[in-house]
């Protein structure tokens, strides 16, 4: 198994039954793969759709049903459109019960950086400053580090996506908490010791006297 | 509504330097017969007010790769390497509007609300130059209303007095865009006679309408 | 002809083709039955539908159509259906080309007072404050005097519906266009003198050298 | 949505002192076995949100009848002489909003804003206690957002997933309440299978609705 699959999967357990989810881009979109049909779950795409489903079969692609990134979908049975104010009314006004977000920097402070790398990369913050500051719950899912960099930092030095403080971070390694006392240690991907976790990570961590091992879905 | 114009009728109503709400979702539910008429007239240092900038080729995208575009209000860019070419040349400028946020601007200019409070970008980029209001205890950023002088709508099928739905994600910013142009032209897949379009399955009052283009050829 | 039908009759030939027309329960509501159907006007009903028609025919009465007042009405080839937030939102945004509303006092700089009788009836000011406020076009159609007493006085002393100025008042006596520079006095009911009406008015009036009498619709 | 309850069964889940947003415009629109229930129920105390009391024996009329009501934020209490009577005596308090002002109000807690800017109010008694921004020069008062512990909800239909549809002018301020209480209980003139209700047709996605009350017997 790919670590993308690995996050993807870990991701899904944290999805509860018949609640309403929004699925990032990228890496966050694969989380719907590990997601049992009858839990009931709604998927969100901000642009205008809930009960995103797969992609179409071929040949019924339509192109007034696409995903935030453009990419042909279907919707479920019990699916409704939304225009972009009751999309985004979902997200900001708590009604959305989770979003899953890729990330570039997660801090001690629970705080993510994921929209924009000065200088370098300005795409635009999109639904993300809304997804953070207005889901019930935040799920960062990323590879713990980047180019040999760690993404788990003291402090992020990249662009602030909100105040919030997210509320878990699912890496190829670990699986953290962010709390009031700091990034907590809950689980390690199978294989990986706690201290092959303390090195890879340049934040400080909270380490309970039981880490146990990533179950997956 | 005051009647059926031809696309390239429609386009010479809009003078060098305008401003422009459009429509579409990475070009989904975009109006790109009247994009095309636009980039045909040629005017440039527009403004133009959009969730992104679609790509190249489609949509926003043309009025960009054309040269057209001077300012962009946006919430994403990043699919799109020409605006962003464009932007670090110092041939576009660039406002960045998280995605909620925009929306309710776009909203708030349509439904004379002098603005909206928000906690979307508190502590962030976005929160630079804006004033901040306390209510309850919590604080949190005045949004202003966005309004321009044309709205170019994209949608399914329209009336013959104007009335507009929309199919899916197709939707997306077209109804609310519907509201805060001083002038509103729509271009809709096709044009049934009253009656076709129930009352409950009208999104856009025909009474926001002042233009359709007339069917395609 | 009576008063009311008479004021009624006068502020129809107000309402412009293709508008967009609020009107007001008791007798605002009469002004519909002088507008030629051919007009291409539509009636707003601000509980939920635009394009509001007569009572329908006996029997088929659905207590899901009614106006403000909750009384049984039909809905026009063309008509929308709309929530309170898009109905106060095309009053508030201006896309409201005229309201009539009653009055119980107008005064020289134009305010109207019409939603409270401090101590003797409270019965809220329901969209009156954002029809005064929103609405492109606010006409008042009043009688002129009431037990006796000009309800056209130097200042309000009832408690005003808004600080905007409204822009023409019709009564059974006179039609009064509300200035900057006071209340101008534009047309004299039939067999009404100039020294009836200043009788008759409490505020000072402006009275330009040719006051022609009231043509009817 | 968590399930479909007899009307007693979600009245029991109403506790004394619970405060209500309640659909419907004069009682069109209102969820009335709803409301029966809770007259049988007669738990009082209750603070009710709506843009009316319509009058007695229909609607929210039978919540003041039956003298459940402590509090009720409004925009009309007109032509209920009961609710006027109740005021005078002391027994109800009465808080009286502008019309398109509460929906916004209602929106805003609904959708996570801190409040919205109008000038809806401006100069009239309305303004008393307020804040007051001022946004490119003009003066706006700062409304703030409107939550209840229950939204109480009309539709015409709704599916197995609770999505739900309206009519005509039942609609009024049913879908917008849908965003704002707490727990929201729906009461649909009919139960249809997923499907019944097209995409593009549902105006409450089902995420929104809690309970649906059981079919009419």
């Amino acid at each position: 198994m790919d670590a993308k699959e690995f996050i993807a999967r870990r991701v899904a357990r944290e999805i509860r039954p018949g609640s309403l989810v929004n699925l990032g881009i990228g890496l966050p979109s694969m989380v719907a793969n590990f997601v049992p049909a009858d839990l009931g779950v709604f998927f969100q795409a901000e642009n205008g759709v809930i009960g995103l489903g797969a992609r179409p079969p071929e040949g019924m692609e339509d192109r007034h049903l696409t995903d935030a990134g453009g990419g042909f979908v279907t919707a479920v049975p019990g699916a409704a459109s939304i225009d972009s104010a009751m999309s985004f009314g979902l997200i900001r006004g708590g009604h959305l019960d989770m979003t899953v977000l890729g990330g570039l920097q997660v801090d001690e402070a629970g705080h993510l950086a994921n929209w924009k790398v000065p200088g370098k990369m300005v795409p635009g913050m999109g639904g993300a400053m809304d997804l953070v500051t207005g889901a019930a719950r935040v799920i960062v899912a990323m590879q713990h580090s980047a180019k040999g960099q760690s993404k788990i930092v003291p402090r992020c030095t990249l662009p602030l996506t909100a105040q919030r403080r997210v509320d878990l971070v699912v890496t190829d390694l670990a699986v953290i908490e962010p709390t009031a006392a700091g990034l907590v240690l809950r689980e390690r991907a199978p294989g990986v010791t706690v201290d092959d976790i303390r090195a890879a990570t340049e934040a400080a961590l909270v380490i309970p006297d039981d880490v146990p091992e990533v179950i997956l879905a | 509504m005051k009647g059926a114009l031809r696309p390239e009728a429609a386009a010479e109503m809009i003078p060098e330097g305008a401003s422009l709400l459009i429509g579409g979702f990475m070009a989904v539910g975009s109006p790109e017969r009247m994009i095309d008429a636009l980039v045909a007239r040629g005017v440039g240092g527009l403004t133009v007010i959009a969730n992104d900038t679609a790509m190249p080729g489609k949509g926003v995208g043309k009025l960009i790769s054309a040269g057209l575009v001077r300012h962009v209000i946006a919430s994403h860019i990043g699919l799109n390497p020409e605006t962003q070419a464009k932007m670090i040349a110092g041939e576009i400028t660039c406002e960045l509007v998280p995605q909620g946020t925009l929306v309710e601007r776009i909203r708030a200019g349509g439904m004379g609300l002098g603005g909206v409070l928000t906690p979307t970008g508190l502590a962030t980029e976005v929160e630079t130059g804006k004033q901040i209001v306390t209510v309850e205890g919590n604080r949190y950023l005045v949004e202003t209303p966005l309004k321009a002088d044309f709205a170019l709508i994209g949608a399914w099928q329209a009336d013959y007095v104007g009335n507009l739905s929309y199919l899916l994600t197709a939707q997306n910013f077209n109804p609310v865009m519907a509201l805060s142009g001083r002038t509103v032209i729509a271009e809709a897949e096709s044009i049934v006679p009253v009656g076709v379009i129930p009352p409950d399955a009208v999104k856009t009052p025909g009474v926001l309408v002042d233009h359709l283009l007339i069917r395609a050829a």
